[in-house]
């Protein structure tokens, strides 16, 4: 397997693709928006439960490919007990690793997605959880898709 | 005697090159084929010789490109075997040609409680349009059923499908997704007997065997010049003349009118009428030059070149652990679309892109379908007539190393 | 240091050949001009190297094709200084892109009593769509005067038309016929100031002069590639985002979708919207090439040079016997219409060609102009950035003996 | 002048051009017909008196190149006088000239027609009169169009 191809499929992702945090819908929870990804097909609900500005409890359905699911998967463990303004900044950073391949300043896990950033067409499928939780997080509802915004 | 498929890659420059390393293997022709010399050249000849614009032109370049222009209409005619060139109408593709018929004869002839009969494994260039002109007029779509993983039609459930408010029955003749091969002229008879018009998307089978708009008893027929050897931005809309000539015209503008003044306009007959503004004539001459290419080949050759691989490539990963392969067993077209338990198609196809094999992973255009079967994507592979028995032995292994990669 | 003007005619291999034993004088180019080997080759390139479906690919040469297209998109939108990529829609052309505006924009605007504004001297690409569109909304269309040989718009008369009825203001940046130019930023100031939308006919400015939607200040302007030193079958529609964001599709298919199912459909936003089925992604790119090409040619100095020449033939035309010369003293679009008394357009065409010329003759797709102006047709001269003076002698030349013949 | 050309242009239509013959609209017409070449914007109308089955009297009015007002001039002092047979055996002749350029049988002014076979975009011109005056004929008075027959 090339350099390029072994990055994208890091270990952190596999593990995630293979047994997916925080999969399903959490009976509890007061927000939700619905993330797909109409080029590919790849579908993602997020459902969180904000407590105050924290996010108390986060979880994701849908499918995709190993990246979108095992981003999503990544972002729920990321998410959980952070607050909308954490949440944004991380999203942030997330977003600067999958179209740069920089490293995460701290490690993380998110730096298993800096192997993205040679794959153009699969940027989208790494964003499109973070997307639909974002909307969630705003509290519109608007179902997030990767055709509106360029990643 | 040489034959022209002795060297047919040499037509080809495109697949003489390395992908990641290794020579490409493009088995995406479904999606768009490649381009044989024999037409990229007749393009640059055209333009570097005789491009003028066509019609209303005396001098001579004008008239080479007429001639040639109306020269590519008729090798078309010839080639799907229609009564006349006015019955060949030139579009974009596949789609605009369905986008045609959907809002010209929709218009005029659908009204509220009619129904326009679909099947269930249909493009979503042949739905879309049909759901877009069912919201305008009042009518409704329905469904044909598709039996399955096998992707056959459901042929009993046709007639029964088949009543007095069906108004037009558009169906695929091969499937892009399943790979069935639609027995178009019994669809045909069947709706004509009950005086239904019917359109056939010929995207997935123009390119791909013997095609005779006669033999098919069809009213309208759409297909695309990209996925036949041509070139991109040229298709056609095959239209009986009786049913063209009376229908309104779609787009309005310049070479489509007889007269106008500033309170209204007259409609020249087909196919004019259905050509607003100027045309992409240097594309169908190219087109024309397509039609020869295949029937240098032979279509028949084509169909058994093209089905005979597919076939063998579906025989052969039947074998791989926990694929699951769709459509019909027996006889299909150049195509075969697959999903592997636990893997998702766009993981294959990029891991395919490593070892320099071009796949499509996805709904295909086919999201409806998709669902019916229970699936959100397969991959697929899709043969044309430089494709290689070699070619699917590389297939072959590079999905064994990824379910293998992915079994972990 | 050296020019891209200097060796230019070496670009155009086409004009180096004889008609009727003339070496050719190609003075078509309002119809269609002729392709640089820049963009004959970018075209070339593409089909020997890249070719694949755009989007929803995850291969290699689909990746290669996307960022193609997608880079032309960019390109265009550069070129024309629109504020994103999702502003430029590719059409087949000029016509398409006018029918897409009339189509969508109208279908969700347009109500009994409004009404359409144009002006006598549009073209039948932006004449005929509009009158369509007002039978099937109850619209009404009206038209901006033009006074007489001159050509002009009647810029007192349209304050008087700009009235609260008005919806939608479409007019012709460069008039085919006349060779008028008309001031659109100020036309369409005037329109936006009472929050009438503006629809710009680029046709016959696109490829001849500096152009910038944001300067124009128009809402959505239109233009075809095989104008501008591009290949048939592509054109654009420059939409302003907000606009097209809410307006509906018009055609139907795969790629405009967000998503299907057998009961209906839901969007995606601009471009895609507008781009159903496979677009013509390699004339796209073609397109590209030929902004390169005419940017480095400086899109000023090709104003002058094709303004220039048509002003220097008007000159000289004008001292022929019985000629009557249409369209403005003033500056004007690179080309010049004239009618002899007493000698058809189609005989003047004629003997030209005998002489390697070629020129237009006929309505130009201006009917209703030409009845205004008490004429059936026209010859018309236009030129292009590789015309030299010296065809202006040889044209001069023709048409002495063209008059001198039916003198007899 | 090339040859093709002056076959195209021959004295005989040069003539018919300058000086047509029967021009204007017959008062005492009892059948017409229109004809138009929309690609060229040409115009005729065909006026005729039909007197029992024989053309009593007929005349044309309309714009077009010289081809075409040559040939509508010359097609009234020809079709003068005929039957209906006879009009349309004549126009099956005319039709033969001018799109193979073969000569005329008995030596006739529609000779003059023949060089028109070099010049395929003028066959229009030259028969659209013709076309008109057998729609008047035919008395179905419905408008002639060079675009719905391919000549
Ligand atoms: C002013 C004008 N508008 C529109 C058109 C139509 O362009 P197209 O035929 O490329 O669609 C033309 C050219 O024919 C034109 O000159
Ligand atoms: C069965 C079928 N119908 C219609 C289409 C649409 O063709 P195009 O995109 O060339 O318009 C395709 C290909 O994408 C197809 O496979």
């Amino acid at each position: 397997m090339s350099a390029d191809l072994s990055d994208l499929y890091q270990n952190v992702i596999l593990d995630h693709n293979r047994r997916p945090r925080n999969r399903g819908r959490i009976p509890t929870a007061n927000r939700s928006a619905h993330g797909d990804n109409p080029s590919c097909g790849d579908q993602c609900d997020v459902f969180l439960r904000l407590d105050g500005d924290r996010i108390a409890e986060i979880s994701f359905d849908g499918s995709g490919c190993a990246i979108s699911q095992a981003s999503a998967s990544l972002m729920t463990t990321q998410l959980k007990g952070k607050t909308t303004a954490e949440a944004e900044n991380l999203y942030k950073e997330f977003h600067e690793i999958v179209t740069t391949g920089k490293e995460p300043e701290e490690i993380s896990d998110l730096g298993a997605f800096a192997g993205v950033h040679a794959f153009p067409a699969r940027i989208k499928c790494a964003t499109l959880s973070w997307h639909a939780a974002l909307n969630a997080l705003r509290g519109d509802g608007a179902p997030a898709t990767t055709e509106s915004h360029k990643d | 005697m040489p034959s022209p498929w002795d060297n047919i890659r040499d037509q080809f420059p495109i697949l003489d090159q390395k992908v990641n390393g290794h020579p490409l293997v493009y088995l995406d022709n479904a999606a768009t084929t490649q381009k044989p010399l024999a037409v990229t050249r007749a393009l640059d000849r055209f333009y570097a010789n005789d491009n003028a614009n066509v019609h209303r032109g005396l001098h001579a370049l004008s008239m080479r490109s007429t001639d040639g222009y109306e020269g590519a209409r008729a090798r078309v005619q010839a080639f799907v075997n229609a009564e006349a060139p006015e019955e060949i109408i030139f579009t974009r593709g596949t789609t605009e040609s369905i986008n045609l018929v959907a809002a010209s004869w929709g218009s005029a002839n659908l009204r509220k409680g009619d129904v326009v009969l679909l099947t269930e494994m249909e493009h979503h260039s042949n739905l879309v349009p049909w759901q877009m002109a069912a919201q305008r007029t009042g009518a409704t779509v329905r469904y044909v059923p598709v039996t399955g993983d096998q992707g056959l039609l459901d042929l009993g459930a046709l007639d029964k499908l088949l009543t007095p408010e069906v108004k037009l029955f558009a169906f695929t003749h091969v499937s892009n997704t399943l790979g069935t091969i639609n027995p178009a002229a019994d669809l045909c008879a069947r709706a004509r007997k009950l005086g239904i018009v019917t359109v056939v998307d010929a995207a997935q089978s123009i390119g791909h065997m013997p095609l005779d708009v006669r033999a098919i008893g069809c009213d309208f027929l759409a297909f695309s010049g990209h996925k036949m050897a041509s070139v991109t931005g040229i298709g056609v809309l095959y239209g009986r003349r009786a049913l063209l000539d009376a229908m309104p015209p779609w787009q309005g503008g310049g070479g489509m009118i007889s007269s106008v003044d500033f309170s209204g306009s007259r409609w020249k007959p087909s196919p004019e009428r259905f050509e607003a503004g100027t045309p992409n004539f240097a594309d169908a001459i190219a087109l024309g030059a397509s039609c020869d290419f295949l029937d240098l080949l032979g279509r028949e050759q084509i169909r058994l070149h093209d089905g005979g691989l597919a076939k063998e490539a579906r025989d052969r990963l039947a074998e791989l652990p926990g694929i699951r392969i769709i459509g019909p067993d027996g006889e299909r077209g150049g195509l075969v679309s697959f999903a592997f338990e636990g893997v998702h198609a766009h993981d294959v196809v990029t891991f395919a892109d490593e070892d320099g094999i071009a796949l499509r992973g996805g709904h295909h255009c086919n999201q409806p379908l998709m669902k019916k079967l229970g699936l959100t994507s397969t991959v697929r592979a899709s043969f044309y007539v430089y494709n290689e028995r070699r070619e699917i032995d590389a297939l072959v292994a590079s999905m064994a190393r990824t379910i293998k990669f992915f079994a972990g």
